[in-house]
């Protein structure tokens, strides 16, 4: 394992203080947890609902990079992998509470369902309305009543994207429930490997691929996928993704947002060559995409691969999805 | 059987030498169904808890798992972090007037369930503490019944928990925290005996 | 080699497609060229000296990434490693000059040097005011009448952002030369490398490190550095740069900017430990640090490791970095 | 020696031939100390000129070298593009006038030197150029000789193009443009000998 970093058990404080220290006009740490709460001039001044987020590290620049007018109002870094702690989470929800109440966007594990949830718990002592939203876009994984559910993954940016700038605009907690989870309900996730992430504190990758193998449906901690497969041009990788996300849709009709996102590892320019042959078959289906985006924004350590999200989108997400704003990583 | 302050405190001081000891097997069980960092969140957990203590002795049974519960709540983090958590925050309580070891564990065991909103067989540490719990209420737990416990789990497919995601290939693999959980007990069993 | 890729010889026209697709309002590609070009409303409308740049694809997002009001008018992309042809060079100049002149900004690589200047020949042919600057920011190499002198590597990026705002704001072609030539004398950068980059026609990586190894002083198209040491803790990685780089000014008084570049396959994560790093040695320097940004800025395909820009800024300096543009990857 | 078009023609097209034969052997050169993409510069290259000559059937000597020169300058980029490019742009200007294969070889070469602002010993394609134009003034050149001006570069340190980045390092090599420019030197002995 090659890693420029001093001390694995230092990873995620030392991240997050040249996070904050290089963006001090975008973001500041809260005192004593690795939590970052906006800092721009504008925030102090806004009455608006708070739009926390956050889970294990190594998902950079989710979520941290995503805080900023518009966006999240805090973001909340667990160690690798790992949700935060509670009290870490309800330190965030109480920076950020304006008396509007504050919104919870959390990614469907079990560690941070439960982390999460016994921060509201803590919040709600203290008379402050909290709501969460659970995201599980990633479809590559059955949802049956008899195990976790669906992950969540790269289309929580989206989730964040979206209800932030409804936010924004002043829509209430209960509102904001709604469309996160309308949104949520309306977006599909799958992610190839071509190489596993490597866990610092593991010292080699998650799992074993070999040169020519490339895994289907993984999750973003080396979860396991649902197929191993030859590797074969992006075209090809593209339309299995393609197929099974738009399948997985009741119809190709209206609107839709496209992400190509970066595991890690994998360099923008293979990731542009993606999002091409994925347009390509977008177009072949008469599929409309009103919005795309491309970049490393969920990423797992140093993966190879990309995944694809495919969000069905009203004018008015659009709208939201293109807004301007001031964050590091959007 | 009851537990005193002084047993469980060297219950609790045998289970942070072996979350230290094994933190890499921990680490690479979980990486076999997990995301590889049981390990680390566990010893990460075991050193808050002798901050802790070392800080502060506790007066009695109650505070000393209060002690864990919080140092564990606000230091793992990941699944086992609340599960842990609440597992020896529901025995704080309980210790408040109840000292039998079989009950306490149960209620540490039922904590685990509601807090997880899972049960025996999902291939969860619930399939180490649930029949624990039982055979301490018979009055015969030996180390031999916990390993036969942990290796239950091996071939059970995962329903909670992020093993779940794997389905069938959950299967062949002990669960990483019916690994700790086996740890905790095998600490009981030591500290208990002596 | 594992890539995400369809055919070796159609690389870089697919991901500028895929790059133009997705950023459509932003930028669009010059027909039969693989340069973009500005599409912002406001481009046509403005009269500004155009600001060209370009070279080798396999640094994304450099170049295309900083085409946006603001930033660049256009960027040439040539096949990987290669600089772009006079042709689409030319076609570039042509497209963005208003009648104020254009811009080259050049990294200092042979190729590039000699295909922007036989565009330059073209364009004044047709009395289109073209001028150039050379970045050579690179200080791992010596700088001797003897050689090519410094090549240029991710300090391009301060060069195009200070350049582009500076233009913005209505500067002339002689004051954006002379701009652009100090900016250089005050940029300095260092390269590490823990893994080389793989061309992939080229299959492998460029140069073989041990495990354990790391590589000081690499360029960007996996040039060697000059020296291979033990892989060490970042802190320690961090000393080495910031004594060479702030050895090599007169002086630290004065105000800094920043910048840690990830090379491509580096993940944030450590980006974000090694600037903290970098921000502590600065300190202990009583080195003032005005600007500072992090990211994947200028790439060498998937390269492992970083490089440290630093550069000697003035108050006005620090406003063109600080402001906003509408770009693909500031 | 005066140099037909059917011979040039011929020349060119032994050339495209090693060029694209030979992709891998320069790649590999140009990895060792430069950036590893010579052979497919230089391909793209060969793949222009041939598309270029397919559409139209050069007229003259004059017509063939520009041909040439266009294909060049528009598709191989890099260092190589300008410098071929030139050299046969040149060349091209040259064979207006001119058919004597010395006098050509000597103008490409001095257009190689204009455009890259340098000269021999500096472990370029020059290093070829340079001594092939001398001998076929002399009237005497071998594909030994060709062979050695490629050698000679093994040893020198480049203080042009990307390998004096390496400085003494760069020693031990055989220059990429010199070995590129050694196969279009034995494709013209080839076609002048039939
Ligand atoms: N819902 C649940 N109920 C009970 N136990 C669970 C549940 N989810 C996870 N676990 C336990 O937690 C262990 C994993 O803990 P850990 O690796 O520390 O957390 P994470 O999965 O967040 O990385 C599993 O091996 C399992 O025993
Ligand atoms: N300034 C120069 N003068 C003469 N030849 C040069 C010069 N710079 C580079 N070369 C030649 O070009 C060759 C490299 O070409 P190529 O790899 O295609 O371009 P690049 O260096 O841009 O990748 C070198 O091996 C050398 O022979
Ligand atoms: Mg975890
Ligand atoms: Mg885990
Ligand atoms: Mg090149
Ligand atoms: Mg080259």
């Amino acid at each position: 394992m090659k890693k420029i970093i001093n001390n694995v058990d230092n990873i995620v404080p030392e991240m997050i203080s040249g996070l904050v220290r290089t963006n001090s006009n975008l973001v500041r740490q809260i005192p004593d947890t690795t939590a970052v709460v906006r800092n721009d001039a504008k925030f102090s001044e806004e009455k608006q609902v708070g739009i926390v987020s956050g889970g294990g590290s190594g998902h950079e620049p989710l979520h941290a990079g995503f805080v900023g007018d518009g966006m999240l109002s805090a973001a909340v870094a667990g160690q690798i992998f790992t949700s935060p702690t509670p009290d870490q989470i309800y330190e965030a929800i109480k920076a950020v509470d304006s008396g509007e109440g504050v919104l919870l966007i959390v990614k469907n594990y079990s560690g941070d369902v439960m982390n999460f949830d016994m921060a509201k718990e803590m919040a709600e002592a203290d008379d402050i309305k909290v709501e969460s939203v659970l995201v599980d876009d990633d479809i590559a994984v059955e949802n049956s009543e008899f195990t976790q559910g669906k992950r969540g993954v790269a289309g929580t940016v989206f989730v964040e994207k979206i209800l932030g700038a409804a936010a924004r605009e002043g829509k209430s907690l209960e509102e904001l429930v709604k469309l996160g989870q309308q949104v949520i309900a309306n977006t599909k996730t799958i992610g190839i490997s071509l190489r596993a992430a490597t866990v610092p504190a593991v010292g080699h990758p998650g799992f074993e691929l070999k040169d020519d193998e490339i895994e289907f449906g993984i999750g973003i901690h080396n979860e396991r996928g649902y197929s191993i497969e030859k590797i074969a041009p992006s075209k090809q990788l593209a339309q299995q993704l393609v197929d099974k996300i738009m399948g997985d849709f009741d119809e190709t009709e209206g609107k839709y947002a496209v992400l190509v996102n970066g595991m890690g590892s994998t360099p923008l320019m293979e990731q542009y060559i993606f999002a091409n042959d994925v347009l390509d078959l977008l177009k072949e289906k008469n599929v409309t995409v009103d919005f795309s985006k491309v970049g490393n924004l969920v990423t797992s350590l140093d993966m190879l691969g990309v995944s694809l999200t495919i969000t069905k989108v009203d004018n008015e997400w659009i709208k939201w999805l293109n807004e301007p704003v001031e964050t590091i990583g959007w | 059987m009851t537990i005193t302050l002084e047993q469980a405190t060297k219950w609790i001081n045998l289970f942070i030498e072996k979350l230290e000891q094994n933190r890499s097997t921990l680490n690479e069980l979980d990486t076999a169904i997990g995301d590889g960092d049981h390990g680390t969140n566990m010893d990460r957990g075991a050193k808050a808890i002798k901050e802790a203590l070392a800080k502060k002795t506790p007066a009695d049974l109650s505070e000393l798992f209060k002690t864990v519960a919080f140092a564990i709540i606000q230091k793992v983090g990941g699944a086992s972090g609340p599960l842990y958590g609440t597992a020896f925050l529901d025995m704080s309580k309980e210790a408040k007037s109840e000292s039998d070891l079989a009950k306490l564990i149960g209620v540490g065991s039922d904590g685990i369930k509601r807090r997880g909103q899972s049960d025996v067989k999902m291939k969860t540490m619930i399939d180490v503490w649930d029949p624990t719990s039982q055979a301490l209420a018979n009055g015969q737990l030996t180390k031999e019944d916990v390993n036969n416990y942990l290796n239950s789990t091996k071939d059970m497919v995962a329903t909670k928990g992020r093993a779940s995601y794997l389905e069938q290939k959950s299967k062949g693999h002990l669960d990483p925290g019916s690994q700790s959980s086996a740890y905790l007990f095998d600490a009981l069993l030591e500290a208990m005996g002596a």
